[in-house]
Order: C-alpha cells, then sequence, then structure tokens
C-alpha cells in the first residue's frame, strides 16, 4: 500500500539542465501504461502493430507504472477503476503523462448519466492529451501520441507539476466524488 | 438423444405437477419460465437440483415499481438436457425479504450480495449478505431500483463539464428535452410514492 | 615452545572449570568457552606457524604426539571455528537446560579435535575421535529435538566401527597401532577392505551420500551456536578420514585408462557427485534455513571429497582450500542465521521476512558468506572451486563435470533462497519495532569470518602455501604459485586483479548512480500490486514454495533414502522387540534362568 | 596494472555501445519481419538514456545497492573479455570460469535488489530466472569443458587462437553436437524468446525489472546489454574462432545476434518446468555424448 507523500521537490533536486537535455529523450522513448478500462482499448492493436507501427516513434508497452511515462485511459471509468487508477497514477516514476481516449474520459461520454461512470477525468488527474471520438479512430490516436511529443518539446506537457502544486485541489475532488480512494477490499486481505 | 423441445415440454410437465404454478411461458426451445409463489421456490430449486439442474446460473431481480413488486429470477441450467429454467416469484417492493438458497446452491453468496447491494433484497440466512461487494462506498439507495435517479447521482457527485448551452435544431427533429422532461417528471412520481 | 599434551589438559581442565563456574551463574561459563577456545586457537595457530609445537611432554598415559602439517591444517581451522562460534555462548547460554554442562562440553569436544590431529596413535585417534562424538551428542539434544541426537550418534556409530575395524585391520597388518606404520603397512585385499572401511566412516563423518539423513536432523535441531560447529568444523573430521583412505593408502585397484584414475577412486567420486547432486536438490526445497545450509554442507562435501578423490595435487589443494574456504563461509552463514534464529526465535522462512530493515550488519554477514558458498569471485569459495574445476577438466570426467556444475549453479538457487524470503521482502508485522540488530558481541565473529572469507578471496596464497607444505608432506607436487596468481593445470587465476576489476566497476557503477538524479523514498508496501489496494505484508511476501516449479519435477523422489534407512530402524526396532520380549520380560524366573546361562557361558564356556 | 584496467574499463564501454547499437538495430529488423517501420536503429540508447533522466523511486538502500553491485560487477566481467587477438585487456588471464562466475555477481546484485523491493512478483522473477540459469548452465558447461579438455587451455583468446591456428577449424564445425547445445544455452542466457519465462511482462509484469523505473532501471539495462555482449563475444570466440581483427568480431558478433533473434521472433514462450525438462532431456544427453565422443573416442571433424 502507499506509504508516502510526495517529498518537497528542491530547485537542485530538480536540475534544469538534465530535465532539458532529458526531454529529448523523453519525447523519442514514450513507454505506455495501458489501462485499457473501455472500448477504446480496441484501436491500440493497430497502432502498434504493421498498419500504424507505433514503435517508430519510440513507443511501446510496458508492464508496470514504475517504468512507463504514459498513462493511457482508454475509455470510461467506473469509481472502482478511478481508485486503481489514481493509485497506479501517483506510483509513476516522474515525469509522467495522461492520454485520455476517447469522450467518455472528456466527459461521460454515452455514460454521462451512469451512477458508477465518472464524467471527466481531468477533475481527478491531471490530463495532457485528450483524444476525442467515440472511438476516436486510430489515426486520431497516433496523432494525439504526436500532439504529446510537441507539448513535451514546448514544455507545455506539465501535468504531472499540475498535480503537484493543486495535489489539494485534486485530492478535494477525488475525495468528493469517490468518498475514499484507498479502499480496502475483502480479496485482498 | 432426446429432442430438446420435448426436454422443455417434459420439464413443464414434470414442475405443473408437482407445483402450483402461477404462470408458466415457454420461452424457447431451450428456456422455460415459471412463476411461482414465493413459498414453492426453495422446495422447487431443492427439486430441480435433484433432476439434474445442478447449475444456478444466476440470481437477480426485477423492479416493478407499478406493481409495488419486486421480482426474483433464479436460473438454473441442466448440462444433459440443456435447459435452462427462469423461476420467478414476486415478492413485497418495500420491505424486499427473501430465504437465502445457501444450503442448496452454495454458489448462490455472491450472487445474493450483489441482488442486496442493487435491489435491497435481504436474504436471511446469508451471512454475508448485508457486506458490499460490488459498489465501494455507496451511500444512495440501491441503484437498479427504478426510483433512484442515476442523472441526479451522476450530476451531484460527479463533476460535469460546462459546456455553452447552444443548440442546432437539425432537420425539424423532435427535441429531445421534452422526452427528457416527461421521463424525469415520471422517475420524481415514481419516487414520491411509487402508487399510481 | 609450546607443548600439545599441556594445551590439551589445559583445554580439559578448563572444561572442567567451566561446568564449575558455569554452576555459579551461567554466563561465566560461556565465558570461559571463549577465553579457552581463542587460548588454544592462538597459541596452536602461533606455535605451529612458527613451527615450534612440542610433543615431548608426557603427563597422559598411553597418549603420544606428533606434528604433521596435515593435522596441524584441520585443527587450526576447527579450533579457530571453535573459538569465532564461543561469542555466540553467552547469549544464548540461558536457553540450555543445563549451561554448566553445555560450557564443559563444549570446551572438551574442542579439547578432542586437538587429540586427533595431533596424535601418531591410532587407539588415541579413535579414543578422541569418540570423546567427540559423544560430547558433541550431549550437546545436540540441548537445541530442538532429542531424536536429532539419537540420529547423529546412529551415524557416528557407523563410521566408528567402520574406523576401529579399519584400526585393527592395519595393526594385523603392521604390528603397532602407530599411524603412519599402519597406513604404510596395509596392502593386497587388506587394503581394499581398509579402504572401504575408511571411506564409510569418512562419509558417515561427513554426511555424504548414502549416509547423509542425520546431517539436516543433527545441524537443524542443535543448539543456535553448535549448528556452526558441526557443520563448518566437526564434519571435517570426515575430510580427514577420507584423506587418509584415499591419498595415504593406495588398493590395489584396477586402473580407468581412460580416466587415468583408479576404479576405487573413481567410485568414490561418483558417490561424492551424487552427494552434490542430491544435496543441492534437497537444500532446494527446505523451509528451515539451518537445515537448507545442513543440505549444502553435504553439498560441500561432495566437493572435498570428490576433490581428493582426483588424486591430482591441483585437486588436493582445492579440496583442502574447499574445507577452508567452506568452514568459514558455513560458519558465518549459520552465525548469521542464528542470530536471526535469537532475535526472532524461528529460523523458518515461511515465518520471516524483511529481517535486513532491522538487521543489516548479520544481512551483510550472510551476503558474504553466501557469495563465497555459491563460489563466485572476489570471496574464498571461487577460488577452492576454481582449483576443483582445474582438477575435474583435467581428468576430463564429463559427467562428475556436470554433476559439479549442478551443485555449483545450485547452490546460487539455495543460497538466495534465505536471502530473498528471510533477509529481504516484506517486513512482517509481528517483527515491527521489537526486533534489533544482533548485540556486539555476536556481531564481532561474524565480522571476523566475513572478513576471512574476503582475505580468502583475495589472498588465497597465503593460505595456498601453507596447503602447498600439506601436500607435500602427502607426498604430491605443490601447486605453482606467484606473488598473487595461481597456476592452474589450463589457466592462471589472479584473484588480486578480478578484485580491483569489480572494485573499479563498483566505482564507476557508484558514480553513475550518485550523478544522477536522486529517487523519491517510498515503503516497501508501495509496491506495484497490478493497482489493488493491499494493506497486509503476508500477501506481498514470497517465501513459501519458493522454488516450486522446479520441486515439482523431483519431490516425489526425495525420500527413498530416508524410507530405506526408516524401514532398517523398524527392522532394528523389530530386533530389540524380539530381544526384549527373550531376556527382559516382567517374569523374574525368565530372567533368572538367561543370568544363569550367561554365567554358566562365562564360566565354562571355552569347554563347549 | 592501472593501464589495463583503464583498457578493461574501454573494454566494457565499447561492447556498451557495441550490444546497444546491434540491439537497436535487430529492432528494426523484426520490425520489419513483422511488416513495421520498426524503431530507430539508435532507441535503445535513447530508452537508456530518458530512464537515466527520470526521477525514480527507491524500496531503500539494498534496492540501491544492489543496482550498483549488479553495474559494478558486470562491468568488471567486461574488462576480461577479449574482442580480438589483440583487444584484450588481460592477456592470459582470461580463464573462462572468471566469466561464469564473475557474471553471478551481476546477477546476485540485481536479485537483490529486486527481492529488497519486497514485490512477490520480483521475487517470482528471479526464481524463475535461477531456474532457467540451472537448466541451461549445465549442458553448457559440459561442452565447455569438453572444448578446454580438448585444447588444454581455458584462456578464452588462447581458444580463440587454438581455433585460428588450427586453420580456422571453429569449434562450431569441429563440434557440432556441442554448438546445438551451445546455441540453445545462449539463447537461453540472452533471454530470447522460447526461454524468456523470467521477464514474461503480461505474466508477472516484467519480472525483477518490476519495482524499477528511472535511473535503477536505466542502470539495469545498460547492464543487460552489457551481460549480452559478454554472453555473444565468449559464443564468437569459444566456438567461432574469435576474430583477427575487429571487422571480422563485429562481424561475427552482429551474425550470431542477429540470427539468434530471428530465430527467437517465431516462438512463444515456455513455462518455467518445460524449460528445465526440455534442457535436461535433449541438450544435456546431446552435451554429454557430445564430451563422450570428442574426449575418449577422439572423434572431433
Amino acid at each position: 500500500m502507499k506509504s508516502t507523500k510526495f517529498s518537497e521537490l528542491s530547485q537542485e533536486q530538480v536540475d534544469r539542465k538534465w530535465w532539458e537535455i532529458g526531454d529529448f529523450f523523453r519525447r523519442n522513448s514514450l513507454w505506455m501504461l495501458m489501462y485499457c478500462t473501455g472500448c477504446c482499448a480496441i484501436e491500440l492493436p493497430p497502432a502498434m502493430t504493421s498498419a500504424y507501427d507505433m514503435e517508430r516513434l519510440g513507443m511501446g508497452p510496458m508492464a508496470t507504472p514504475r517504468q512507463a511515462d504514459i498513462l493511457l485511459v482508454s475509455g470510461y471509468l467506473s469509481l472502482k477503476t478511478l481508485r486503481r487508477l489514481i493509485y497506479t497514477y501517483e506510483q509513476m516514476s516522474e515525469p509522467k503523462y495522461v492520454v485520455g481516449l476517447g469522450s467518455c474520459t472528456i466527459n461521460g461520454g454515452i455514460y454521462h448519466d451512469s451512477h458508477a461512470v465518472i464524467n471527466q477525468l481531468d477533475q481527478y488527474v491531471p490530463v495532457d492529451v485528450y483524444v476525442a471520438g467515440c472511438m476516436p479512430n486510430t489515426e486520431a490516436v497516433m496523432n494525439g501520441f504526436v500532439d504529446l511529443m510537441d507539448a513535451i518539446k514546448h514544455k507545455t506537457a506539465n501535468g504531472w507539476k499540475k498535480y503537484r502544486d493543486n495535489y489539494d485541489w485534486y485530492r478535494q475532488n477525488q475525495i468528493a466524488s469517490l468518498g475514499e480512494v484507498e479502499v480496502h477490499d475483502e480479496f485482498h486481505e | 438423444m432426446m429432442n430438446s423441445t420435448n426436454n422443455a415440454l417434459e420439464v413443464i410437465t414434470l414442475v405443473e405437477s408437482k407445483y402450483n404454478v402461477v404462470k408458466t411461458e415457454h420461452i424457447s426451445k431451450y428456456q422455460v419460465a415459471f412463476e411461482v409463489i414465493r413459498e414453492d421456490i426453495h422446495s422447487m430449486l431443492n427439486f430441480l437440483k435433484n433432476s439434474g439442474w445442478k447449475q444456478l446460473s444466476y440470481l437477480s431481480a426485477i423492479d416493478w415499481p407499478e406493481e409495488d413488486k419486486m421480482e426474483l429470477v433464479y436460473i438454473v441450467f441442466n448440462w444433459d438436457k440443456g435447459v435452462h429454467i427462469q423461476i420467478r416469484s414476486k415478492i413485497d417492493r418495500e420491505n424486499p425479504e427473501m430465504d437465502s438458497i445457501l444450503p442448496i446452491f452454495p454458489g448462490c453468496k455472491y450472487y445474493e450480495r450483489e441482488a442486496h447491494e442493487f435491489f435491497g433484497i435481504v436474504f436471511h440466512g446469508n451471512p454475508d449478505s448485508m457486506k458490499q461487494l460490488i459498489l465501494e462506498g455507496w451511500d444512495d439507495i440501491p441503484p437498479l431500483r427504478k426510483d433512484f435517479d442515476p442523472r441526479a447521482y451522476s450530476e451531484a457527485h460527479f463533476p460535469q463539464r460546462e459546456y455553452t448551452e447552444t443548440f442546432i435544431e437539425l432537420n425539424q427533429q423532435e427535441s429531445k428535452q421534452e422526452k427528457r422532461a416527461a421521463r424525469q417528471a415520471h422517475i420524481d412520481e415514481v419516487r414520491k410514492g411509487g402508487k399510481k | 615452545m609450546a607443548s600439545i599434551e599441556l594445551l590439551l589438559i589445559i583445554a580439559l581442565a578448563s572444561g572442567f572449570l567451566a561446568y564449575l563456574l558455569g554452576r555459579v551463574n551461567r554466563v561465566y561459563g560461556a565465558i570461559v568457552t571463549i577465553v579457552s577456545s581463542m587460548f588454544v586457537f592462538s597459541s596452536l595457530a602461533y606455535f605451529g606457524f612458527t613451527d615450534s609445537l612440542d610433543t615431548t611432554v608426557s603427563i597422559l598415559p598411553y597418549v603420544t604426539f606428533q606434528v604433521t602439517y596435515l593435522g596441524m591444517f584441520f585443527a587450526v581451522m576447527i579450533t579457530f571455528i571453535y573459538a569465532m562460534v564461543s561469542f555466540f555462548n553467552p547469549m544464548f547460554i540461558k536457553d540450555y537446560k543445563y549451561p554448566g554442562a553445555y560450557s564443559m562440553l563444549y570446551i572438551l569436544s574442542m579439547a578432542g579435535v586437538i587429540g586427533v590431529f595431533f596424535t601418531d596413535n591410532f587407539m588415541v585417534m579413535f579414543f578422541f575421535f569418540e570423546f567427540i562424538v559423544w560430547t558433541s551428542m550431549f550437546l545436540i539434544p540441548l537445541g530442538h529435538s532429542r531424536k536429532a541426537a539419537v540420529s547423529y550418534y546412529a551415524f557416528s556409530a557407523v563410521g566408528s566401527f567402520a574406523l576401529l575395524f579399519a584400526i585393527f585391520m592395519m595393526r594385523e597388518a603392521a604390528g603397532s597401532f602407530g599411524i603412519n606404520a599402519g597406513l604404510a603397512a596395509i596392502s593386497g585385499t587388506n587394503a581394499i577392505v581398509v579402504f572401504i572401511l575408511l571411506i564409510v566412516s569418512a562419509f558417515a563423518k561427513l554426511g555424504a551420500f548414502p549416509l547423509h539423513t542425520w546431517l539436516p536432523i543433527a545441524h537443524g535441531n542443535a543448539p543456535h551456536p553448535f549448528s556452526p560447529v558441526l557443520s563448518g568444523a566437526l564434519v571435517k573430521l570426515g575430510a580427514f578420514v577420507a584423506v587418509m583412505a584415499l591419498i595415504k593408502i593406495t588398493p590395489n585397484s584396477y586402473v580407468i585408462v581412460a580416466l587415468d584414475l583408479p576404479l576405487a577412486q573413481y567410485l568414490v567420486a561418483i558417490f561424492a557427485g551424487l552427494s552434490i547432486v542430491f544435496g543441492t536438490l534437497m537444500a532446494i526445497r527446505q523451509d528451515d534455513a539451518k537445515k537448507l545450509l545442513a543440505y549444502s554442507s553435504m553439498s560441500h562435501g561432495g566437493y572435498i571429497l570428490l576433490a581428493f578423490s582426483l588424486g591430482s595435487s591441483i585437486g588436493l589443494s582445492g579440496g583442502f582450500y574447499h574445507i577452508v574456504t567452506h568452514a568459514l563461509a558455513t560458519g558465518a552463514a549459520f552465525l548469521a542465521i542464528a542470530a536471526v534464529g535469537r532475535q526472532t526465535g524461528t529460523t523458518k522462512m515461511s515465518e520471516l521476512g524483511g529481517v535486513i530493515q532491522k538487521m543489516p550488519v548479520t544481512y551483510v554477514v550472510y551476503l558474504i558468506a553466501i557469495i563465497s558458498m555459491a563460489g563466485i569471485p572476489p570471496m574464498g569459495g571461487f577460488i577452492s572451486k576454481w582449483l576443483i574445476f582445474q582438477a575435474v577438466i583435467d581428468k576430463g570426467l564429463i559427467l562428475l563435470a556436470a554433476a559439479v556444475f549442478f551443485g555449483s549453479i545450485g547452490s546460487f538457487l539455495y543460497v538466495f533462497r534465505p536471502l530473498a524470503a528471510l533477509f529481504l521482502g516484506q517486513e512482517k508485522p509481528q517483527f515491527k519495532g521489537i526486533l534489533k540488530e544482533a548485540p556486539v558481541i555476536m556481531l564481532i565473529p561474524m565480522i571476523v569470518l566475513s572478513g576471512m572469507n574476503l582475505v580468502t578471496g583475495i589472498f588465497p596464497n597465503i593460505f595456498l602455501q601453507f596447503i602447498n607444505k600439506v601436500i607435500v608432506e602427502l607426498g604430491m607436487a605443490p601447486v605453482v604459485l606467484g606473488t598473487y596468481t595461481i597456476q592452474g593445470t589450463n589457466g592462471i587465476l589472479d584473484p588480486l586483479q578480478i578484485t580491483i576489476a569489480f572494485g573499479i566497476g563498483v566505482v564507476i557503477a557508484f558514480i553513475i548512480f550518485i550523478l544522477l538524479k536522486k529517487s523519491k523514498q517510498v515503503g516497501l508496501m508501495d509496491t506495484y500490486t497490478a493497482g489493488n489496494f493491499i494493506y497486509s505484508e503476508e500477501l506481498m511476501h514470497y517465501s513459501v514454495d519458493f522454488y516450486a516449479p522446479i520441486e515439482r519435477l523431483y519431490e516425489k523422489h526425495t525420500t527413498h533414502v530416508q524410507d530405506m534407512y526408516k524401514s532398517l530402524e523398524n527392522k532394528v526396532k523389530e530386533f530389540g522387540n524380539v530381544v526384549k520380549y527373550f531376556f527382559f520380560t516382567n517374569k523374574p524366573e525368565i530372567t533368572v534362568f538367561w543370568i544363569l546361562i550367561i554365567i554358566g557361558a562365562l564360566l565354562w564356556g571355552d569347554l563347549l | 596494472m592501472m593501464l589495463s584496467m583503464l583498457y578493461g574499463v574501454g573494454i566494457a564501454f565499447f561492447g556498451f555501445v557495441l550490444h546497444t547499437s546491434v540491439a537497436g538495430i535487430n529492432r528494426k529488423i523484426s520490425g520489419r519481419l513483422q511488416k513495421r517501420y520498426g524503431p530507430k536503429w539508435y532507441q535503445e540508447f535513447l530508452d537508456i538514456f530518458k530512464l537515466l533522466s527520470k526521477r525514480a523511486t527507491s524500496h531503500g538502500w539494498i534496492f540501491d545497492f544492489g543496482v550498483i553491485m549488479a553495474l559494478g560487477g558486470i562491468i568488471a566481467t567486461a574488462m576480461f573479455i577479449p574482442v580480438t587477438n589483440n583487444f584484450l585487456a588481460f592477456p592470459d588471464f582470461d580463464n573462462f570460469f572468471i566469466f561464469a562466475y564473475l557474471i553471478a555477481v551481476g546477477m546476485l546484485g540485481m536479485a537483490m535488489s529486486a527481492s529488497g523491493s519486497g514485490n512477490p512478483l520480483a521475487s517470482i522473477g528471479v526464481m524463475r530466472a535461477l531456474t532457467t540459469m540451472l537448466a541451461y548452465d549445465i549442458p553448457y558447461m559440459v561442452v565447455i569443458v569438453t572444448i578446454i579438455k580438448l585444447t588444454g587451455t581455458s584462456s578464452i583468446s588462447g581458444l580463440a587462437l587454438y581455433q585460428q591456428a588450427a586453420g580456422n577449424n571453429w569449434f562450431i564445425v569441429a563440434l557440432p553436437l556441442g554448438a546445438i547445445v551451445a546455441v540453445l544455452a545462449l539463447m537461453a542466457g540472452l533471454g530470447k524468446k522460447p526461454f524468456e519465462t523470467y521477464i514474461a511482462p503480461a505474466e508477472i509484469a516484467s519480472g525483477p525489472l518490476v519495482e524499477y523505473g528511472g535511473k535503477q532501471l536505466g542502470m539495469l539495462f545498460i547492464m543487460m546489454e552489457i551481460t549480452h555482449f559478454i554472453e555473444v563475444s565468449l559464443f564468437v570466440n569459444l566456438f567461432l574462432g574469435g576474430a583477427e581483427n575487429i571487422f571480422i568480431f563485429l562481424v561475427k558478433y552482429f551474425a550470431v545476434y542477429t540470427a539468434l533473434s530471428l530465430i527467437s521472433n517465431v516462438y512463444a514462450r515456455f513455462k518455467i518446468d518445460q524449460v528445465v525438462l526440455f534442457f535436461y532431456k535433449w541438450p544435456l544427453l546431446i552435451a554429454i555424448v557430445q564430451g563422450f565422443i570428442a574426449i575418449y573416442l577422439g572423434w572431433v571433424i
């Protein structure tokens, strides 16, 4: 279980120069943690395989949040999933980016009036790139990744910093909607 | 190998000869539904289990606010004959209670918990039936009851994205707003008392 | 000048002193064990290496001494282990039922070691041999189980009787009990019989296949501080007997030309190879860390026997060096486990976890010990295994090479298991907050042993030069040694160079590590759980059935040998019942009848 | 002494650059095999430097120390590698057993650090890695013993020179059965497809690497690249007659590694007990047969 909150990041720890150089490597080697919650996940196989070949951009799937740079949320998020998503997001090593696929992450999509599905992902975790569509086609998904690369290049993909700075606000939203983020469930006791 | 249509018919004669069935529905070649009184359910499930319907496929409920009833549905399946049997029974809606079928089908444990969570039915005899299973920290009326308004819940709990209210009428389509308003009115009515 | 006999008498006397003081206050008795064993070790080492051990004093009747390099090698090494382990006694003494007796027996068994290795008389040697067996037999039940002592005694008895028969046969041939005379005089068929008897004795002491079942029982159940002595020191008595059999007598046996090895030696080597494989496989599936180390001792005993049986000087030196490195490594590992056992009350891996958080020094000691045990540079185990590999490859023994490599790679598996399950992993909640690092007095010997492990790995020539003297004494050519290098049959080894390279590698890695951004510290429970919220440590700790996939492949075949001994035991029990039925019934007339028969036989037996 | 140590560090660095490039090119090749465009050839460098530039999480001192020990041990091992006949740091001291056991320091460091993270999946991964190692190392070692017994030297450069002196009679031809075993063992050693049970990303979330991110993962990647360099170079020296000059080495190296990754592209994954059973069934038998016919019967082509 998560045991620490954010430690304060001093300026020398950030070490600007490393970030500058690092940005070049980061945008050319983006590893994704695919959080395939919804139907948009079906767009990823063509994006990865020979049709669109994500690997030529240096992207690839990764197994654990520790190794990954991008948290790819593909589709609707139920309350139960959102708790796990927040936990996973907080486990990722910085810098980290979030890409939301499909209209469900933007405004709830076809589940906008469901009692179990949240409507707006960026209230809970910062989202760097949204890809609209229900579901977005594969070109759009690829375009979203390229947008993210551009954003990293122009230093506008600052979601992880935003999350750090406005942690209280995000936390408040999470608690307002979820009640409790870290729950106990009987199958993992 | 016998014809499965015969199987279904055979089941109907078998069950009707033994139990006082309120209504029988021969849905398809492989499905039969019986509506029985609540007291018969246990002995009937026991009987069916002994006759080969060994698998409890599903247990759920349907909310009938107009009739002020809650209908329980048990689905059992026979692997030899390939026939699904639904057993339905209507119970009181205000205080939905039922005795657990845990002694007959131990696998019903989680179905009953789910039914309790989504419809508020209390199963006596299932020790865990009041524990939460799926909805973590739910604080409203059971969400699959018809008087529950998911939209209101969603609006109250989840922040909505703000859009500017500009509508374009396309091809003189009937506005969905009125339908929506009518549905809302109906829901409100159900919520107030549920009675006509 | 120092007399061995005086040392022996001092040791015996201090044993009784320890008993008396132990009656007054149990810790005093334990402190006597430290003083006494340190004294014996340091005087043996100092006077031994300056060649000034004296054998002329003769107070005890019939006991005569000689100083050989072979005996001195064993004696110094074993007393070193005794001296190191004795530091643990004060911390454990309060757990024993008979603390005074423990201290006394501990010192007496050490006194027996002096007697065995410095005598020139077979009967004296046998006497002290039994002395060690009996003292340690009473030490073992002070731990967990009385049955362990029975098992230990039963197998030791097999070894002792075999040794006794061999001694009588040599006495027959040579006309005296002199060790050198006896070994030289034996020849022909007798030599084969004596060879077999000595090998049986060596196998029983060393716990080699198929006489190994006592090892895990005795080691696993002995008192925590006595297990390292058993495994690191006393088991090596078997190696001493094996040297007598394999090197000093040469029975006329068929020589396998292709292997350039006598058949007898080859058979011993095969059994040694089986010990390696069997010990490794059994060690992999143990749950008790002490039993695991006990089976690893069996495997390493196989290495020692194999090295001796190859009959080349590089093999011999590898075998001797392996005795040293294994004693140091297994001693350190057992001590580390003993420390954990004292602090937590258990040595079962399934009940422990995350001990490193509170006992980092013990962890480092164990780490160094297992690096040596697995034969990884820069520790001593690598050098001895390298020498043994050289000898095996030189003979071109393919099957034995496979066994040797199996033991070597397999040792990675079993030594890693306590590391992962016991020291690393999640910290168990029941030990949180109450677990503390072992007391300083226990850390001293562990750190000294770790230092010795390092020294044996970096500067092996200090030891190999002495081993060369032993080898020359046994009539073989010495191993060629440079300043820092060892010349094998098919390559040169420079341990210092390897160590420096390793040091440079670590420095480079450390520089890379320190230059990069500082990492965020998180707790052990903040791990990847596929998004699930897990709060209990037990669920996040993998320690039960650690090597399940490979265990599955052979777990049906692990009990054959035990079954054999079990049925043998049942036969003995039945026989005992028969005897009991006839002789010890509760009817007095039958007993009187048998007594009369026996008296009659005694008085007039020669008439029959 | 110090100079040859520096030389050795240079070899380790050379190995890192070489293998990282070759692995990148191989990623492109397998991309083309799957009718994809494939990543850039220097993608592996980008990955590693990206990881080094991230801010990692650490699970305590053993987690960090194990990584340092792993990389240090592997750098130390790579220092002894003879690249060509003249491009080597320690002539005569490049004993085979140094590689076989010094490489284990790196493995032990990584295993220790992985278990120190407290994640059970990491321990499972380490268990699988060690079990795989127990499976493939025995047949491989038996083949090596045969070679050492035949040539009378265990120095890697000595073995390469021996093959060159015998008129480029490479052991891959001279000991064909042994070469099959060695190729299989090399595939397992490199963690190529049928034997990559211990990584298993979908099953145990990349095994030992599960808790790593940022610089620790980057350092482990460097360590893995150098490990692969060591293993492939050993194969080149032992079975392909080493190299007279650097170009021949590069060609042989590239050929071996590419061939192996091409083979592995068409395989699925074994279960862990299947790996053990496979290696103890056929390769071990073949290796022992090869040893017997080569040593006792003298049948060497």
